[in-house]
């Protein structure tokens, strides 16, 4: 389709200058960052000369824009360098964590929107009943705790006390084998093998870092599903529907909803692109091996090439969901298909 | 076929109960047509959603009896009413691209109310879907079967909210203003449209226009409301010589046709000379502006050029996307032009660039009054405040200075100064229309440009505003450039006339010659469009 | 039309309080919230960075909120937190609202060049991950309160230039807008007094939303040990240090702290609406 | 949900908010009793100890995966367990040994014992690893300097059983630096089959697969995650172990540390905070034994004016709350070391200062200072230590505030804790809580006394103490002058005070399910001996 492809090439002209400056402000904002990682990975009893030594491995000895050519060359052989805190290469670290990551920010996404867009959708439909107001309330009152609080408040009353949960260990009990690799989703390797009794054990130990990041993101959906839905409501073309006879519910749901999801889908994107940043305190809280508690082990140890692979895998993933996001808006708008966007 | 007996609704607004229809009765036999016609706020669109018993929110029926085919529609309970709605009685609505749903085949939304109403299975839904688009005349409808709302014409989409509600082909058809923000060529195709279906089907029809002309061209039956009432009910050409009520005859005079002259659209209005015209004020040399669109460059105006004497009106007409507010703006120095010359009273305007223009000592000179009032106040300044605003830039007075300069302005322009604390959102049409005016005058201007100034206006405010206009122009000496659609308003207020089609000009000449013999297709094609007076 | 006078605007926020319950619980609560911080530390019954030997007494009548683990009175300890956060939330939102605002007329206004590069720009900081952006911040210059607000408020700016960016573009060739440089307005008054002011209420929900955000983002710095330098009490810290004591049956060290965070961005959340209504000129009858 | 639990749940009704913690620990789930559960909140970044980067808790894969030519013993430790005896060491891949009579050639003769891969151990094997061990350099290297073991020319395989090594100067440090996790022994025919040019010792390959004899080997290893060891059931150098498979999990929170093991489905907690352990105790078996030769102590700069003066020095002593801080920092766990030492010998260490909380003493040596008026300092402390760093500053926060001495606590991240504390020395006021491998005195003294060595983050200089420590370093424990040099040492040690000892830290560990718990000094999980409960 043309116009879907000039939307992609739009898109990704816009993005290339973007990925130079993340991958120049991490550049710099690593060196800022106090602490010789030389030090810190010589050891304790390390004296001056093993320090040093390492400092050559790192190649930290050189001047700093001459490191920063031969980040940027390793980068475009796509050698993005070996992380210190694990010792296996950035790029490995990352295809292990960014699944974990993507899987418990998405199935926790897809839990809130689950409960949120039917609210936003009730309350819009009631505007100013006491329905609206409990869910407004209720809704907010999630986004008002820190999600660590959350997390170890659930692992408490599930795990602790009524021994409901299992236990907060990481993505599978060490009961269960880890299923072959081939997307890097539990969820879904374990579907693929067929191996059901894995799938139940990666399941269960989802159930509550995602319902803690989930209880996080419902306002934001909550709130932009009710006024676009409000929104929508009132335009000429329902009362239209509703003049030529059309059920309620094809009104609501085929009509208003439908075209309601427009902005929605814009704030999901938003909420994804914070709520995998900020799901850093949910791993440390359930011990998920995800991509934020890497980083943030990463930045308290200085590790440079940890850091700047997870920043720069964060750009390309920001700049792919917005592709996403667009190509779902003209599937969804013709309109802006038509506009070229 | 269709019995109201005194109707009432009423709507639990913040400041209590407001009574929108206080009792109205009306009769409708089958293959009538009823026009009903009034003012905004006149109760007339509630009275047609009340038929339908879609009332907005906080509006119900409170008394009173719809009596159709013998099922009264107020007591009616929801199921029945779904199966009415749509089969028996079905509604189009007023401005058409929004009517429909923007993202959804039009093709597809008719086969739902088909489905809907069981007058169609799965597979045939499809062949009637295009059996009713061909039946309101759209050319190869298969074809538009898969189009989307955005991609047709303001008119085309019309037809498609008629071929919607005729999808079950019902009893009772209402046009809540079917025809307001088309186009005059197309109104006049769509309308004759709805009256051969209607006589082909022996279907009723209610039509819903504050445009008494159109009314009376094409109802069996009219009926005038006022403030939730009936005043007036009556055959067309009968209302025209034995209107009783006072409020119907002056309605009457206040809607423009071929030959009427501006003092007739008011009661006591005394006509008044031709004024004498000095030089040249205002001259515009082969003017041209090109936009970089999206698909290539856009020629909005391919070379204009006519001259403005001082204290003249020179009118200037054409339809939408004729280049008429282009070029306004590049007089306004709001934009600049591409090539082309504009002289004003010698020096030319074109050596500063319209950025720069807020600082030149002409500014005041040359002011703008805007067609949509609303959109042209700022939301958040009092009416004093909006036109206190050029004072405090160009007027070069005193805070005291200024305030004086306001209130004697409000005085001109027929303001009372007890709303100058008021905020756009709290002023009426025609308040709004005489703010925007007192604040183009507040710097005496030489030169006004009014860019549609009356069309968003009820047609008896717009003849008040007009003799307004009328009567500053030659108290003030002033000089008028009239951007409008409507031949009819201009050939009431314009000495010479500039016809303008797509970024060129068709005609040019006295009102008088180019009304009587004008020259060009285009020119005639509008003339036939305006309405006659009622016979 | 209703041909009341138009009403003062305090008769005009009393209206929207009372046709709103919920907002008005909100102002209420907002109150309270600011005493809290004016006289917090005077009214406290004991002094906040005082330890005792009394460590980790569940809730009695002499601690009504329970000691922490080192013996201070975690009641005053959140009353006399309520000053700095806050600051950190109304600094971080004030910070972001004003760098957000001017960048968002000048893109949303001149467009252009201006436009893409600030919008490349606000690009950059949303590809960035935004907790990395504060911890790098905070770990570069020091825990200071000041840099958590400054790392808050960078994080923050994207979303209210966007807001702006896009109100300022809709109404850039509106009639008004034209009307003001009709009156010999230059293009910087015209942004900045006319078209601005009107932005206000969509950026009202933002400015609500973002101080709570902001407040939750210092504990979350908290939580990983980069939050505000001990012993100044904080609700962030609190919960921070309190959530490991939960599991071992301390629950009170967090549960209250959490509790007055809770109600702090609950109430900043539910004034949104109220904001906007207030400064929304059409609610005005 | 497993039976037991439901049923107690049922039995105590509806759980209130009121009577939350009171459902303390219940018996261990039903395992398989043949597998270990750890929990640990550091992570692994490497099974190669020499490798550099290695960092300090991926020592364990060392000690479990490897042997050694000898090891400690063990004797009952103060805290409950055993732990390490330095003054015992006993054979482990060597069978015996015999050192020459001017204490310069040690000889080692070896046991009949196999790789993992089922190879036998040869003399040969040992002099690579040894050389591996001194030629990679970083922290290894040094640590096998301070047993004398410098270059590849000392060690040579006189045949498959016997391998000799010869010292430049005799040392009592020699043997028991053998005994330390870096001289480990690797399969070099494996380890050689592996190596490139660029990486000789094979580096890489040794980075992600164990080629040893020791007792384990890992089975898997996914990084930030969980390592499992395999048991290898034909090892020959001591006991086997009683778990087949051991499974370390690395779990940040230690919150959810908790939780784990007081459910039980965890065996093992290493290293828990103090706060966990007295209260963990009432439940399950915690051992919490004083770390050998390490201090937590409050380091005074030197650099920082008024800590040049010695009555500043002893003013900051005489006003630290010791027991509040011992009380709240440690919650008793470990060693107290203020106040008269009465019951230990004249050269036992880490030992009481003779110094306690007397602020009048206090002042009276500020006033005589020449800081009468006191001043101000900024108190800096890691990130990465908060749970006892934290609690102790703001008590000393507080109490010096009282003598006039005002204090802002600056917390400092990891990596640029070790720069400003240890390297750059430019800390005006911090805590310390360095512990020497080799528990010895004088060890003690060669890092945290003498001038310009890492850990002495005071910059403290003092003549005597510079020759003294040279001199006492390499001497035997029973020579003539050892007792009276180590007495001089700890004198001036506790007059000038260049750091001020708190308390002897205790490592916490607790068990659930599992016993036999051993504390060693490397201070990392030794999972060999530890068996079902």
């Amino acid at each position: 389709m043309s116009q879907r492809a000039r939307i992609i090439a739009a898109r990704l002209l816009q993005a290339i200058p973007v990925i130079i400056g993340v991958v120049t402000i991490t550049f710099v904002l690593t060196r800022a960052l106090p602490g010789d990682p030389a030090v810190y990975f010589a050891g304790d009893a390390a004296d001056e000369a093993s320090i040093q030594q390492v400092r050559e491995t790192l190649g930290l000895d050189k001047p700093l824009p001459q490191q920063f050519l031969i980040y940027v060359g390793d980068l475009v052989r796509g050698d993005w360098g070996d992380s210190l805190s694990t010792g296996q290469p950035v790029l490995s670290d990352l295809s292990r964590r960014l699944p974990a990551s993507l899987e418990l920010t998405l199935l926790a996404l897809l839990l809130s929107c689950a409960i949120a867009i039917p609210l936003g959708v009730m309350a819009a439909t009631k505007p100013g009943s006491w329905r609206d107001h409990l869910c407004r309330v209720a809704v907010t009152a999630g986004v008002s705790l820190p999600t660590f609080f959350t997390g170890i408040l659930l692992i408490y009353i599930f795990y602790y006390l009524l021994d409901i949960a299992p236990s907060p260990l990481g993505r599978l009990d060490f009961l269960y084998i880890e299923p072959e690799r081939v997307t890097g989703f539990y969820l879904i390797d374990t579907a693929l093998a067929g191996d059901w009794e894995t799938f139940g054990g990666a399941a269960k130990q989802l159930v509550l870092p995602a319902a803690t990041m989930a209880i996080f993101t419902l306002a934001p959906i909550a709130r932009m599903t009710r006024a676009s839905m409000l929104q929508e409501l009132s335009s000429d073309f329902i009362r239209t529907a509703r003049a030529a006879g059309l059920k309620r519910r094809k009104v609501l749901l085929g009509y208003a909803l439908r075209n309601a999801l427009l902005p929605v889908v814009t704030t999901l994107g938003m909420v994804f692109s914070f709520a995998l940043g900020a799901n850093v305190l949910v791993e440390k809280v359930f011990a998920w091996p995800g991509i934020g508690s890497y980083a943030v082990d990463a930045l308290v140890a200085s590790d440079y090439a940890a850091v700047q692979g997870f920043v720069l895998a964060m750009a390309l993933l920001f700049v792919a969901l917005n592709l996403i996001i667009d190509l779902l808006y003209a599937v969804i708008d013709p309109r802006i298909g038509f506009e070229g966007g | 076929m269709l019995k109201i007996r005194d109707l009432c609704v009423q709507f639990e607004t913040r400041n209590g109960r407001v009574d929108a229809v206080r009792g109205i009765s009306l009769d409708l036999a089958r293959g009538e047509t009823l026009g009903i016609v009034g003012e905004s706020g006149s109760g007339k669109s509630v009275t047609a959603f009340s038929m339908l018993r879609i009332l907005d929110e906080g509006g119900e029926i409170a008394s009173g009896s719809l009596t159709y085919g013998g099922i009264d529609l107020a007591q009616a309970d929801d199921a029945a009413m779904n199966d009415i709605r749509g089969r028996e009685i079905s509604m189009i609505f007023q401005n058409p691209r929004a009517a429909l749903n923007p993202i959804r085949k039009i093709g597809h939304q008719i086969e739902d109310v088909l489905r809907q109403h069981a007058q169609a299975t799965a597979q045939d839904a499809r062949d009637k879907a295009i059996a009713a688009l061909e039946e309101v005349e759209i050319k190869d409808a298969a074809a538009r079967y898969h189009a989307y709302p955005f991609e047709l014409s303001g008119g085309m989409c019309q037809r498609v909210v008629i071929a919607l509600a005729l999808a079950c082909h019902p009893q009772l058809l209402i046009a809540d203003e079917p025809t307001t923000g088309l186009d005059v060529t197309t109104q006049k195709t769509v309308m004759d449209l709805i009256q051969a279906l209607a006589r082909s089907r022996k279907m009723g029809v209610i039509l819903i226009t504050h445009d008494l002309g159109l009314a009376g061209s094409y109802c069996d039956q009219l009926v005038v409301m006022k403030d939730g009432e009936i005043v007036e009910k009556g055959k067309p050409d009968a209302l025209a010589r034995t209107a009783t009520h006072g409020y119907t005859k002056r309605l009457l005079a206040a809607t423009p046709h071929k030959g009427k002259k501006l003092h007739e659209l008011v009661f006591d209005g005394t006509a008044h000379p031709i004024l004498a015209q000095g030089d040249v004020l205002l001259s515009v040399q082969d003017v041209t502006k090109t936009y970089a669109g999206k698909s290539g460059p856009v020629h909005a105006l391919r070379g204009i050029s006519f001259d403005l004497h001082k204290g003249g009106c020179l009118g200037l007409v054409g339809e939408s996307g004729s280049g008429k507010s282009t070029v306004s703006s590049i007089i306004a120095r709001l934009q600049d032009a591409s090539t082309g010359e504009v002289k004003y009273a010698g020096s030319s305007l074109f050596d500063v660039p319209a950025a720069k223009f807020a600082k030149d000592p002409r500014r005041s000179k040359i002011q703008m009054v805007f067609q949509d009032a609303s959109d042209s106040l700022n939301p958040r300044h009092n009416a004093a405040q909006c036109i206190e605003e050029p004072l405090r830039h160009l007027g070069g007075l005193g805070r005291r200075g200024r305030q004086d300069r306001v209130n004697e302005i409000a005085g001109l322009v027929g303001l009372p100064t007890s709303l100058l604390s008021r905020l756009p959102h709290q002023l009426s049409g025609g308040q709004k229309a005489r703010v925007g005016i007192a604040r183009a005058l507040a710097v005496e201007p030489e030169l006004l440009i009014l860019d549609e100034p009356t069309a968003a206006l009820d047609v008896s405010i717009q003849a008040i505003v007009l003799n307004l206009l009328a009567d500053l122009r030659r108290r003030l000496n002033l000089t008028y450039l009239f951007v409008s659609h409507d031949l009819a308003v201009v050939q009431m207020l314009c000495d010479n006339v500039v016809v303008m089609r797509t970024g060129q000009i068709e005609e040019v000449g006295p009102t008088t010659d180019v009304l009587a013999s004008p020259h060009s297709v285009y020119t005639q094609q509008l003339l036939d469009a305006m309405p006659t007076p009622m016979s | 039309m209703s041909t009341a006078a138009p009403q003062s605007f305090v008769s005009h926020v009393s209206y929207v309080l009372r046709q709103n319950p919920v907002t008005m619980i909100a102002f209420a609560m907002l109150g309270a919230l600011i005493i809290c911080a004016v006289f917090g530390p005077s009214l406290v019954p004991y002094d906040p960075l005082a330890s005792s030997d009394q460590i980790l007494q569940p809730p009695n009548a002499s601690h009504w909120f329970g000691t922490d683990h080192l013996g201070r009175d975690v009641f005053s300890r959140v009353i006399v937190a309520t000053r700095l956060d806050m600051v950190i939330s109304i600094g971080a939102v004030a910070l972001s609202f004003v760098a957000g605002s001017i960048l968002g007329c000048i893109a949303g206004y001149w467009g252009g060049w201006f436009d893409s590069i600030i919008s490349r720009g606000l690009d950059m900081i949303m590809a960035f991950p935004l907790f990395v952006l504060a911890m790098g911040i905070v770990a570069a210059l020091g825990n200071t309160v000041e840099n958590v607000i400054y790392a808050t408020a960078v994080i923050n700016t994207p979303f209210y230039a966007r807001v702006v960016r896009a109100e300022v573009n809709i109404r850039r060739d509106a009639g008004f807008v034209q009307a003001a440089k009709l009156a010999g307005n230059s293009d910087l008054r015209v942004v900045a007094l006319h078209i601005f002011p009107n932005a206000l209420p969509p950026m009202m929900v933002q400015v609500s939303l973002n101080m709570g955000w902001a407040v939750l983002n210092a504990a979350g710095l908290s939580f990983i040990g980069l939050g505000v330098r001990p012993p100044t009490p904080e609700w962030g810290i609190m919960v921070a240090e309190g959530a490991n004591y939960i599991i071992s049956g301390e629950w009170w060290l967090a549960v209250f702290p959490g509790l007055w965070l809770m109600l702090a961005v609950f109430t900043f959340n539910l004034l949104g609406d109220g904001l906007r209504d207030m400064v929304d000129p059409r609610q005005r009858r | 949900m497993t039976e037991i639990s439901r049923r107690r749940l049922l039995q105590t009704g509806a759980v209130t908010a009121a009577s939350l913690p009171f459902l303390r620990a219940l018996p261990a789930h039903a395992q398989s009793s043949d597998v270990m559960v750890a929990v640990n909140g550091q992570t692994i970044n490497s099974l190669d100890l020499h490798r550099t980067g290695t960092n300090r808790p991926s020592y364990q894969v060392a000690i479990n995966c490897y042997d050694r030519l000898v090891s400690f013993g063990t004797k009952p430790s103060m805290g409950g367990g055993l732990e390490f005896d330095y003054s015992k060491v006993e054979p482990e891949l060597a069978e015996s040994w015999s050192v020459s009579d001017d204490g310069l050639v040690l000889t080692f003769i070896l046991r009949d014992a196999t790789f993992q891969d089922g190879s036998p151990v040869t003399a040969a094997d040992v002099k690579w690893s040894f050389d591996r061990a001194v030629s990679l350099g970083g922290f290894p290297a040094v640590q096998m300097k301070a047993g004398g073991f410098t270059s590849p020319e000392q060690f040579v395989a006189i045949d498959d059983k016997t391998f000799q090594i010869t010292l430049d100067a005799p040392s009592k440090l020699a043997i028991p630096d053998l005994a330390v996790p870096i001289p480990f022994v690797i399969n070099s025919k494996v380890a050689m089959a592996n190596a490139t040019e660029e990486d000789p010792w094979a580096t890489e390959y040794l980075h992600l697969n164990t080629i040893g004899s020791g007792a384990y080997k890992v089975a898997r290893w996914s990084p930030g995650e969980q390592l499992v060891y395999e048991r290898n059931d034909d090892w020959a150098s001591g006991p086997l172990p009683a778990y087949k498979r051991v499974v370390i999990r690395e779990v940040p929170s230690a919150a959810t540390r908790r939780a784990v093991i007081e459910r039980g489905d965890a065996q093992v907690s290493f290293n828990i905070p103090s706060k966990d352990a007295l209260e963990l105790s009432e439940m399950m078996e915690v051992n919490s034994t004083p770390i050998a030769n390490c201090i937590n102590c409050i380091g005074l700069n030197t650099k920082f004016e008024p800590f040049q003066d010695p009555d500043v020095r002893k003013a900051v002593a005489y006003a630290i709350p010791y027991e509040a801080i011992f009380q709240t920092a440690a919650y008793g766990r470990g060693a107290p070391l203020w106040g008269e030492e009465t019951e230990r010998s004249d050269i036992a260490w880490p030992r009481k200062t003779g110094y306690m909380e007397d602020l009048d003493k206090a002042k009276e040596h500020l006033a005589k200072s020449g800081f009468a008026d006191g001043f101000e300092v900024p108190f800096s402390i890691s990130l990465n230590q908060l749970d006892w760093m934290e609690p102790t500053a703001l008590l000393i926060q507080e109490s010096l505030a009282k003598i006039g001495i005002t204090v802002t606590i600056d917390k400092i991240a990891g990596a640029d804790w070790r720069t400003a504390s240890l390297v750059e020395k430019r800390l005006a006021f911090h805590l310390e809580g360095f512990g020497g491998w080799l528990d010895t005195p004088d060890y003690y003294f060669f890092w945290a006394y003498k001038d310009g060595h890492l850990f002495n983050s005071s910059n403290y200089r003092n003549e005597e103490i510079e020759t003294l420590v040279d001199v006492t370093l390499p001497m035997e424990v029973d020579h003539p002058d050892y007792e009276p040099n180590v007495k001089r040492m700890l004198e001036i040690a506790l007059e000038d005070l260049p750091r001020i000892p708190l308390w002897q830290p205790a490592l916490n560990v607790a068990l659930n399910g599992a016993t036999d718990y051993e504390f060693w000094f490397h201070r990392q999980l030794d999972v060999r001996p530890i068996k079902p409960a």
